[in-house]
């Protein structure tokens, strides 16, 4: 029933596919070299990968401005990355220290970037939709065209913080993105265990809210569907819910023995992997090289390289700053 | 002037909605209904529905929402119509709200007002009577503010409309018909506890709607000759541990009074404090007057025994003075 | 826009007829009694009305059998005595009496019984939801075949509550029979001003659970539907949503001022008034003399009668039983 | 016999299935996926679905039905992931569960077990590190209990499901890896404290995940000659008051170590009936070491920095016995 491997024609110039293709490789490489690094306890906690899933953030942060803001969930470091927190700064919040994007407080769930407009960095699932919520309230009642997107799984929508932020969002009819990235499980829990209704466009139509899904292994058709959501949501016909189905690759955390579902289906989906399938398209059309591809890794692989050795070299919040930034210095 | 407590909010209000573009008050029955406590009545037809925001019935939604308002540039005051409905809004409350400007390492304070009734002695039985003050008190990241007086109710909330960060004001549903003066300078330093009569030989240290009480029971005292100080807390988060300190190192003994159930609750934070901080200036041990361990009966003889009232006070007094 | 009074034939026989005609008297005589006694300070707190919405209760715990289980809000005055709580005892919890149904320890938004298997009393809005589902779920695994109504109004729906309990029952397939008690209004807010699906079945739909409105001014309409969806529910086709369109006559609680609706729409609605137009009819079809309605009439006041006389002369429980019941004695 | 705390949670919960038909598990991945701590795994194969349930993300929702169910005759395990995210189930516990006996006039207990895993010191950060124990402590109608050591683990749950009212009980996410000596007869007794080790000089006072560090800051103090009487406080509410008088009244000097905030903490409401009962005993101000104000940071040694740890333990002793 998993679908064929995204195909067909990219609608997009060389040098765009290839700055998204870039922004796939830069969170792959990135995250590969996370899970060894937690394998080297350099980072610690909890680790999500989005490894599988990277088409998504950038799908669909690439369909956004400056000025828009983005919530997200604890697995953010693709959306971190996507949208412009520096891959050192990320780095090194995962390593805990001072030049993390967080000053090492909050670690791979709780990145942040108030000049990139990044609300986080959610570890309570649903957190972030009342937020997003109101972010948009503010916008409309400061009169600023902005969009606010929240970025959540499909785990979330049993949530009652969905269902109430939902709600508030149509009625008050605010400027908010719902983008639910729907990879079928929740940590262990299939979809068809959480929700007894599996249709996720028609719970968002319930409140009144436009849906839409996307293949979500696909960055042509995430960018496009966002696009769409985006300008309609910024023109003011209030908000609008975007499903995209996707699957994640990996573990749900570094903990997880992943007792609940067939190594079987995994490989199925790989076949379907955002990252491969775009390359693939985009050589067809003779849009990228091999020789490209190679480069474009290399030098994802280079930032991250880069990262790694700048989080190392960066240096550990004196503990004498331990209460710094709990409330406003007096 | 002669003002109530709830005129004395709703002049507070009026005013930070005047003076600022960025208040706007949102919460279940603010606009249309006026204000479960009517503390709103009016300022509909005076700012308008999206400045009065009614909310549908949705406590985590639309405190989320206040969270991401203030994130947002607004300076949102939120009314969660008591603390028992706020059960509902503590998880954007502390892993939010308190946590956010810290765990983003500094980069996303939040200018978040929460306004919520609190307290007992309507009647109104175990779902609608906590005093859950201590639970907030507990949580850093948070301001936390009880105003007891005419004045406090008048002056606290703007500077918590300028405060960073977020507060979270309780005010006690038994005082929101209570009269006083209101002084010609109401301002408050949202910092430091006051001092709402001297006396030397006890201190009675309370807050919010055990105020009243406590100084009717240090009326009783001073006429068995006992001059008892009373303090007002007021804010209840960062606690004033030097007006402790400094009342008890005066008079050498102490009461709390604290209409929280009295395991966990806040009078045992003042007690820890005093255990610290003035071991070797009391004389007797501390008491504490707080509500009896039950849900809050509705029965009104219940209630009533449920409750710190005066003569437990006086009676817990004289305890500590050994007569 | 205001449907014309309930009206058509009644599908009942004389007694059963009258014996609803009955209980929706006992309701109204003993509120009216309430409201009088509450402004003698006999009775304090929040007290709730129901009058206008007795078809609610009437025709629908008319509908389900001892073995079921019933779980309502503050304003369940009206379910306790359908329910067979004795009045008695309800006006003596309202006085605040150790013979009240809650010893005392209730009053008005907290009535209960055991032997009726009546659950309250829930006075956090949309508390009493997940309880029915929980009640349901050991009907379920204990093997019973048993309904749980759970009675709430239609502002309980933007509720986190609703959305977790719907999922919950509709997932796992649970007698629950959830009955909105729609009454336009949520305190002072409108339905319209707090749903941004106006629609209450349609929301209900969305978890896949059946749905059906009735006219909740119609004890006919409210029994027919719920005897349907109750036998549904029984026989294990999952939860049902019912929705009871109706109106409270009276303001919220004794605190409100009523700014937010017009005398005229109230007196539209009155004119909807389900013990009127229900003994009109009946009265029409030669089921019901003039004699007979004063008969059930005065023999309603005289129970109300009676029950104060006895909650006046019941003891205050002793104070010093206050700790008793807060867990069990050991 | 040597047993990790998981397993012995998983043996008491096995046990517990087995022998009534009316117990069963709950909570979020409890089933295929094991539990978040893997306290479940296996349980879903040898009970099924119907008895190890797995459900959505709806804290609220299960912790509620959870209820209905106890009130329904189940005997309801309802696992919640963790603490931070009972933040979400707390009106139907607090207003629920707790009140519900008494608010019925004593016709509806509820026979609820609900457990949750607590505390820091995994690097998991402000959203997942609270400990939250005096919240729960503070609210009348449940028993709060703490197990910290093998034995508890093992021990606790059968009379928990025997009690008739709502027990709440926090697992330390550092202790599920611990391995002990599960005891022949590891039976508890819900309502008492636990000495774990005695002394003559100083009374350590603690509770769950503190109490290895506790025991450890004895192991220091011993090797300089002070001898520390340590206490597992074990059950939080209602607190066993007679076995901190008993050892404060041995020793006369006492530190209170509890990983909660330091302000309204569990350890200012132990130091609060220190005060009350054993005033005349003290032969010096109790200290407490408690968790640092702030909203727990990921970075390993500020998250370290945060928390109690042996040597503040040491010192506060130190402080108390002026050396
Ligand atoms: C309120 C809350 N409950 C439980 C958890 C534990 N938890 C973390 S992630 C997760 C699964 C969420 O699944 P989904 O929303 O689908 O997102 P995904 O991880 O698949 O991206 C769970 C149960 C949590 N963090 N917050
Ligand atoms: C969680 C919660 N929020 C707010 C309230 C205050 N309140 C009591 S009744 C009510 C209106 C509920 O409306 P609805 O559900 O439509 O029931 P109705 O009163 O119309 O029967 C409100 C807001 C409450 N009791 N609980
Ligand atoms: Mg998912
Ligand atoms: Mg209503």
């Amino acid at each position: 029933m998993i679908a064929p491997p995204p195909s067909g024609p990219v609608p997009w110039d060389k040098h765009f596919a290839q700055e998204l293709l870039f922004d796939m490789l830069r969170i792959r490489r990135m995250e590969e070299k996370c899970a060894e690094l937690y394998g080297a306890q350099k980072i610690r906690g909890f680790l999500h990968l989005y490894i599988g899933e990277e088409a998504c953030a950038v799908g669909a942060l690439h369909a956004l401005t400056p000025e828009d803001a983005i919530v997200a969930t604890y697995r953010e470091h693709g959306h971190a990355l996507v949208r412009g927190v520096p891959m050192n700064a990320i780095m090194a919040e995962m390593f805990g220290k001072s030049a993390g994007c967080s000053r090492g407080r909050g670690g791979s769930m709780h990145l942040f970037d108030a000049a990139a407009r990044f609300y986080g960095g959610n570890a309570i699932v649903g957190g972030g939709l009342p937020l997003a919520a109101g972010l948009a309230l503010a916008d409309r009642m400061q009169g600023r065209q902005r969009v606010t997107a929240c970025v959540f799984g499909e785990g979330a929508m049993a949530e009652g913080a969905f269902h109430e932020s939902m709600n508030l969002a149509a009625l008050w009819r605010l400027p908010v993105l719902f983008c639910c990235e729907n990879n079928l499980y929740a940590m262990g829990t299939a979809l068809g265990r959480s929700e007894s209704q599996t249709d996720l466009c028609a719970k968002a139509g319930s409140y009144g809210v436009p849906a839409q899904k996307a293949d979500g292994m696909d960055v042509v058709a995430v960018h496009e569907a966002m696009k769409a959501a985006a300008h309609q949501v910024r023109e003011g016909l209030g908000p609008f819910f975007l499903e995209l189905q996707t699957y994640r690759f990996r573990a749900h955390s570094m903990f997880d023995p992943e007792l609940y579902r067939d190594k079987a289906e995994v490989e199925q989906w790989k076949r379907r992997g955002p990252i491969h399938t775009f390359s693939a398209r985009l050589k067809a059309e003779g849009k990228l090289t091999e020789g490209e591809f190679l480069a474009l890794d290399a030098r994802a692989n280079a930032q991250v390289q880069a990262a790694v050795e700048f989080a190392e070299a960066a240096a550990w919040e004196p503990v004498e700053d331990l209460l710094r930034d709990v409330v406003a210095p007096t | 002037m002669k003002t109530s407590y709830r005129e004395a909010i709703r002049q507070a209000m009026r005013e930070a909605l005047a003076a600022d573009a960025r208040v706007f008050l949102m919460g279940e029955d603010v606009g249309r209904y006026g204000g479960t406590y009517a503390c709103s009545k009016g300022l509909l037809d005076e700012f308008g529905p999206e400045r009065i925001r009614d909310t549908p019935l949705s406590e985590l939604g639309f405190v989320g929402a206040g969270i991401g308002a203030a994130l947002g540039g607004m300076r949102p005051i939120v009314e969660v119509m008591t603390v028992n409905f706020s059960l509902l809004a503590l998880d954007p409350i502390v892993n939010t709200a308190a946590a956010l400007r810290h765990m983003s390492g500094g980069q996303f304070p939040v200018p978040l007002v929460v306004r919520m009734a609190t307290g007992a002695g309507r009647q109104l039985a175990a779902q609608h009577s906590h005093s859950l003050e201590n639970w907030y008190a507990h949580v850093p990241g948070i301001r936390v503010l009880a105003p007891a007086t005419v004045s406090d109710a008048r002056g606290m909330l703007a500077p918590a409309l300028a405060d960073p960060d977020p507060v979270v004001i309780f005010e006690h549903a038994q005082l929101y018909n209570q009269e006083g003066e209101l002084p010609e300078d109401w301002r408050c330093d949202i910092c430091r506890a006051a001092v709402r009569r001297e006396g030397g030989d006890i201190s009675l240290i309370t807050y919010g709607g055990s105020l009243p009480k406590t100084l009717e029971a240090a009326e009783w005292l001073a006429a068995e000759g006992i001059a008892a100080e009373v303090v007002d807390l007021r804010v209840l988060r960062p606690l004033d541990t030097a007006t402790i300190a400094a009342t008890v190192g005066r008079t050498h003994r102490a009461v709390i009074v604290d209409e929280g159930w009295r395991s966990g609750s806040l009078a045992a934070e003042v007690m820890a404090r005093i255990l610290e901080n003035c071991f070797f200036d009391l004389d007797a041990p501390v008491a504490r007057v707080c509500s009896e361990e039950v849900p809050i009966p509705y029965a009104k003889h219940l209630e009533e025994a449920a409750l710190p009232q005066v003569p437990k006070i006086v009676a817990a007094a004289r305890g500590v003075l050994g007569k």
